[in-house]
């Protein structure tokens, strides 16, 4: 592959070369999804914490869309997570059974939500985005709450049985089939949103998160970019919160707490943004360290969790991987290209 | 209720395996294994904490082994959050291979496990949530706590006997607010008593005035009052406050407004408040006694209804294993425990085998001041309630 | 001929201090024309309200005719004008190839493309290599923009306004800044800006304007206080009176 | 009527109470914070610890609440906080959650889960009426002390040397440092300020709002409306804010009581879609 250079692709010049090089795929990503999806067969047992990490995974991707592609903080990402969780479990309660069908819906509708609440997120100061958003999301929450003729407010929302995935793969006691179906649905998500930013468009947002004064002054229209990716980030979340309901054939009020959106936060700073493995990459350390630390001290393990946040932003996420991974630098080079 | 999962073959039989494994009396001295899912962090963690000391005390005082099997606990905390809760139900179920999930702090947990129990054909002992159509939600759930309307009927029955005319209602905005506002409701109704008002108080509220101040406006006998525990020490020193106990205004409420974790610590406030429940620290019994003694060693805290749900959560697997002698066959231990009664620290307690709901004594009790502390003195019995909501049906 | 630039009564108050006023200027076509002025004359503000980043208190604008007083920023890039600016604006975690592609593909229109890829417009990349290399940027066009050298991010800034193909440049202090030995760069640059892109140059550098400029326009307190060609305004005495009053090292 | 309305003043002077210490951390040293709640507890379970073990009456605690805040904070800003100022505010809200995080822990793990209460001495309990208007007694002394707080924080900055230098050391470290500024000190001795007064807020809010582990988490919503609403450049736009959102509260849920908790979020979207910088902000 390396050593037959195609006729074609012979004539393109040298910085075309060096911008399809950033946009290429390197091995490391190659290994990263052969692994994960070699999971399904190496570790039975734990399909259903996988799951897990396959939707915090999606769901902080799409909060990396915003926060590492387009410098938009929020503290209500779940607002559109929840939006997905619910139109999913109440497609399938009356009559969309179908997985697929109904992930996509949620997805439009989480979307749509995204849409209409990115026009507040276009003025103002970080400080002014974490309230704008955490407010969104409360009020998601409230409305869920009070609506409960329709979502069974604070008890929850009860006969969500998704029939078989396009007809054909049933959902297990095991949990394999929810971890295979949410494992595709990131990964194919993951590959539009790879795409994404790598296009005219994604570099732009890189533009308006750098120097947003700038990016202006060279004609780009700041607003409707913002528009977009935070809509597209909605549904993203929106389809993970979809995915949360069909595998776990229940929706509470819980899909649009705080604690959902700060998660979402955590995983990233764990795993760093800006490169979209962070979402992921984060989500796995994130639920292992979670996992473990409940394992060992059900009721004081929080004070852990938050002990490793502080050291994390405290030494700087890069200098703190840099220290415990120097022999694997190379390979974590490989995988990202710029990381803040 | 149909079963929400086609098994994958492989499943079913690596479970049924794992059942017929661990049933097999060949051999001796096996662990029977009990998955306990509570919250332990977040905002319910309080309850986690006291069903947790009380399962953990009961093993420590009757012995680890139980019709020669070995039990073993198994303590996960869910969050408070229900995919988090299924995911551990269901983990424990396929890796861990537990005869018997129990715990659950709160209505959405159970429900979201509850089809995971109809699949495994897995006990579910439900230990604190207390919305009362948890236990339809599968034919192997079973539950040691109470239902709301359960012990809202007692206060309700107490206040129309008791010269309550014209009532209002100040519950929290949620299910269990709402089942409680509607028993009492009914019930007063149904005495010939009257609503004359209902408030819904939003779940996250730090004050309480507006709503008292509409309680103030119309002047009812008497205000009935559901809250989640953690908030009755505000709201009775607000109700107090505002003068409404002053004016006539006679606070009624389901003991978990001064549920025994708080109740003393709320000072004088709550001096005369009458509520009904199942459980009081107080309760006058020589089981109680001891077990109260017990736990405030062990845990270093009063024991509350929670507590109580635990310890009588435990009591119903270990009696149930003596009556199948130690096999854990999911529907014999399901068997067993339908229809088992025995004496409990709260007073004679029953599984209905019908409902599989419990059927227990609900006390009508005073908040007074007993050598020194605080306590709810139990002065009135309705014996024997079952659930209202069901047993309607 | 329509000049390329006119305002006319132009002004800007804050409150009661009135930044700009009554500024009527004309730029004609393809004129290298300089805006001098001491420190807090009100350049910036004007420059601003050129570029829409304010409205203005009062007057209109012309942009080859136009009116253009109400049009947004992008609009006016849309409509030919360009600036760079006298700190550096730009992104510094972007290559300068990728910089200058982001305003080649914004003016062509392919800039909200989300399904392709950067590197497969090879009409935006190759006007973006050539551009590069002739603002003797070719050799750094792959490296982050912040490891660049201070003079070549100068240079990047001029290449960046370039991109967007303006018919009126506005260069805010160009050699700001430039150590000794990356000037000289800097310098050649602007001289061989293309004849038919019409420059304002906003500069207090006299060796510059002197150099460069084919008019001079000068402003003092938010008013224009003279204009003509340069050796006129070389000569004047009341503008030396004003520049050694206020600012003694010109 | 004016009797809610006292009521909404009153309830406004506590979510102020609340929040003033945010008002000092988030306010005037533009420090995001969240862990300002985690303060309060602190001050809040000294209180309680000191009543019901020590016996010390209530209002010799509410000082003590604030010196032992206070020193919490001044050794966390000099060993963290400090190394986080010039931070992205999207890492110091990372930061300061992980505080809370272990906050809570560490106070679940100390106090218990449990629920703590504070009994007020008699003078402070019950109600009084004047011309009609039942009032609490202890809403009354809230309202009382908050505005003396406000009153004094608003002089000291607005009017001392250390005031002035504090306002130039958070427009731009460097300039005041270049004029001699020990904008080290001024830092440390405001964030402890800050925290004490966390503490104080927490001290006297416990009694009307509770106190357990869960605080921080639970009431950050609150002070951070009141802040952002109020504005971040001065003590008497979140006083305001405060007073505002009160009253529109309690009014709201007199009114219509269905619309419950909608009220105070819906005005936070208003106002922070109309002016992104507060309500009673100052062009900065």
């Amino acid at each position: 592959m390396l050593t037959s250079v195609p006729p074609e692709t012979r004539e393109t010049s040298a910085p075309a070369a060096f911008l399809n090089a950033k946009a290429a795929w390197r091995w490391p990503e190659y290994l990263f999804w052969l692994s994960a999806f070699a999971l399904i067969l190496l570790l039975p047992n734990r399909h259903l914490l996988m799951n897990e990490i396959a939707i915090l995974g999606l769901f902080a991707l799409s909060l990396d869309l915003i926060l590492g592609y387009a410098g938009i903080v929020s503290l209500g990402h779940a607002a559109f997570f929840g939006v997905g969780a619910y139109a999913a479990g109440l497609l399938t309660k009356y009559g969309v059974t179908e997985p697929v069908t109904g992930l996509l819906i949620s997805g439009a509708l989480a979307g749509a939500a995204g849409f209409l609440a990115s026009f507040m997120i276009l003025r103002g100061t970080d400080l002014t985005r974490l309230m704008v958003t955490l407010g969104v999301a409360l009020i998601f929450h409230e409305i869920a709450n009070r609506l409960d003729w329709i979502t069974g407010g604070t008890d929850g929302l009860l006969g969500v049985a998704p029939s078989a995935i396009l007809g054909r793969f049933e959902f297990d006691f095991t949990g394999r089939t929810a971890y295979v179906y949410s494992l595709s649905v990131t990964f194919l998500l993951f590959l539009a949103a790879r795409r994404i930013v790598n296009s005219p468009f994604g570099l732009s947002l890189k533009a308006l998160k750098d120097n947003r004064l700038r990016a202006a002054t060279i004609g780009i229209a700041p607003n409707r970019r913002l528009i977009a990716i935070y809509t597209l980030a909605a549904v993203y979340a929106g389809m993970a919160g979809a995915l949360l309901t069909q595998t776990t054939q229940f929706v509470s009020l819980e899909v649009l707490d705080f604690s959902r959106s700060a998660d979402a936060l955590l995983v990233l700073v764990i795993g760093g943004s800006g490169y979209l493995y962070g979402g992921l990459i984060g989500a796995i350390a994130f639920k292992l360290m979670k996992d473990t630390l409940s394992a060992m001290t059900p009721a004081y393990w929080i004070f852990w969790m938050g002990f490793i946040l502080v050291i994390l932003v405290l030494i700087g996420r890069d200098r703190l991987v840099a220290g415990i991974a120097r022999p694997f630098a190379p390979l974590l080079r490989l995988i990202g290209g710029r990381r803040p | 209720m149909t079963s929400r999962f086609a098994f994958s073959r492989r499943a079913a039989i690596a479970l049924g395996g794992a059942l017929v494994l661990a049933g097999s009396p060949a051999l001796a001295q096996e662990t029977v294994k009990i998955g306990l899912i509570l919250p332990m962090t977040g905002p319910s963690a309080s309850t986690g904490r006291q069903v947790e000391a009380a399962a953990k005390l009961y093993i420590a005082e009757k012995g680890a082994t139980v019709a020669g099997k070995k039990i073993e606990l198994i303590v996960k905390d869910d969050t408070g959050t229900p995919d988090v809760t299924r995911r551990i139900a269901q983990e424990l179920l396929v890796n861990d291979k537990v005869s018997v999930l129990a715990g659950f702090g709160l209505t959405p947990l159970a429900f979201a496990a509850a089809p995971l129990a109809t699949q495994s054909k897995t006990p579910m002992v439900v230990m604190a949530a207390a919305t009362s159509s948890i236990t339809e939600q599968s034919p192997y759930i079973v539950r040691t706590s109470f239902t709301l309307p359960q012990v809202t009927i007692g206060i309700a029955d107490w206040a129309s006997k008791n010269g309550v005319k014209k009532a209002m209602s100040l519950v929290t905005d949620y299910g269990p607010g709402i089942d409680a506002e509607k028993t009492f409701k009914e019930r007063l109704t149904a005495a010939g008593g009257e609503v004359i008002g209902e408030v819904r108080v939003p779940l996250r509220n730090p004050d309480f005035a507006p709503f008292l101040q509409r309680v103030s406006d119309a002047k009812p006998d008497a205000l009935f009052v559901f809250v989640p525990s953690g908030f009755g020490s505000q709201f009775m020193k607000q109700f107090v406050e505002r003068g409404l106990d002053k004016s006539g205004v006679r606070l009624i409420a389901t003991g978990d407004v001064t549920d025994d974790d708080q109740v003393d610590s709320m000072g004088d406030v709550a001096l005369g408040t009458v509520t009904s429940h199942h459980y009081s620290a107080n309760h006058n019994s020589p089981e109680n006694k001891a077990f109260v003694a017990a736990f405030t060693k062990a845990a270093n805290m009063r024991p509350n209804f929670m507590a109580m749900g635990g310890w009588d959560g435990m009591n119903l697997i270990y009696e149930a294993l003596k009556k199948t002698n130690g096999s854990t066959d999911g529907t014999a231990l399901l068997e067993a425990m339908k229809g088992m009664s025995w004496t409990s620290p709260r007073g004679p307690i029953s599984i209905d085998p019908k409902t599989r709901d419990i059927v227990q004594n609900v006390y009508v009790r005073k908040v007074e001041r007993v050598d020194g502390q605080l306590y709810n003195v139990e002065f009135s019995t309705f014996e024997a309630v079952a659930d209202p909501v069901k047993a309607a049906k | 001929m329509t000049p390329a630039l006119q305002t006319d009564g132009l002004g800007k108050s804050f409150g009661a201090f009135k930044a700009n006023s009554e500024i009527s200027l004309t730029v004609a076509q393809g004129a290298r024309h300089a805006l001098i002025g001491p420190n807090g004359a009100g350049k910036t503000t004007f420059i601003n309200l050129l570029t829409g980043v304010l409205p203005p208190s009062a007057g209109t604008i012309h942009l080859n005719g136009e009116d253009i007083s109400r049009v947004s920023q992008q609009g006016r890039v849309r409509r030919g004008m360009a600036r760079t600016y006298q700190i550096n604006q730009l992104f510094p975690d972007l290559t300068p190839l990728e910089t200058v592609s982001l305003a080649i593909a914004e003016r062509q229109g392919t800039g909200a493309r989300f399904w392709s890829r950067v590197g497969s417009d090879s009409a935006v990349i190759d006007e973006a290599e050539a551009l590069l290399t002739r603002m003797q940027l070719g050799a750094m066009m792959t490296r982050r923009t912040n490891t660049l050298p201070y003079g070549k991010q100068r240079l990047l800034e001029i290449a960046l306004a370039m991109a967007c193909k303006p018919k009126l440049l506005l260069l805010d202090e160009p050699a700001a800044g430039v150590p000794e030995d990356e000037r000289h760069d800097v310098l050649d640059s602007v001289a061989a800006l293309p004849e038919n892109v019409t420059v304002l140059l906003i500069e207090h550098d006299m060796e510059l304007v002197f150099s460069f400029a084919d008019r001079i326009s000068v402003l003092v307190q938010g008013m224009l206080f003279a204009e003509g060609p340069v050796d006129e305004i070389a000569g004047d005495p009341r503008v030396k009176a004003v520049y050694l009053g206020e600012d003694a090292h010109v | 009527m004016l009797t809610i309305l006292f009521d909404g003043i009153a309830y406004g002077m506590l979510l102020f109470v609340m929040a003033a210490g945010l008002a000092v951390t988030l306010g005037l040293m533009n420090f995001v914070n969240l862990a300002h709640g985690a303060f309060a507890m602190a001050g809040g379970y000294a209180t309680v610890v000191l009543m019901t073990r020590f016996g010390v009456p209530f209002l010799a605690c509410l000082p003590l609440a604030f010196l032992f805040s206070a020193a919490l904070g001044l050794v966390f800003e000099r060993t963290l906080y400090v190394r986080m100022y010039e931070r992205s505010h999207l890492d110091q809200v990372l930061f300061s959650i992980g505080l809370v995080f272990m906050a809570i822990a560490a106070a679940d793990y100390l106090m218990g889960s449990s629920q703590q209460n504070i009994q007020l001495p008699s003078y402070l309990q019950g109600r009084i009426t004047v011309a009609g208007v039942g009032i609490g007694v202890y809403r009354l002394f809230l309202v009382v002390i908050c505005g003396l707080m406000a009153l004094g924080l608003q002089l000291i900055l607005a009017r001392t040397r250390f005031g002035s230098q504090l306002r130039a050391a958070v427009d731009d470290r460097r300039v005041a440092r270049g004029l001699g500024i020990p904008v080290g000190t001024v830092f440390a001795i405001t964030f402890a300020f800050g925290s004490g007064l966390a503490g104080l807020g927490g001290a006297l809010s416990a009694e009307i709002v509770g106190l357990d582990p869960g605080f921080p988490l639970k009431f950050m919503l609150y002070f951070l409306i009141v802040v952002t609403v109020g504005g971040t450049s001065s003590l008497t736009g979140p006083l305001l804010a405060a007073l505002l959102l009160g009253v529109a509260d309690v009014m709201g849920k007199y009114l219509v009581p269905q619309l419950g908790a909608f009220i105070i979020y819906a005005m936070m979207l208003a106002v922070l879609m109309i002016r992104p910088q507060g309500l009673f902000a100052r062009g900065r």
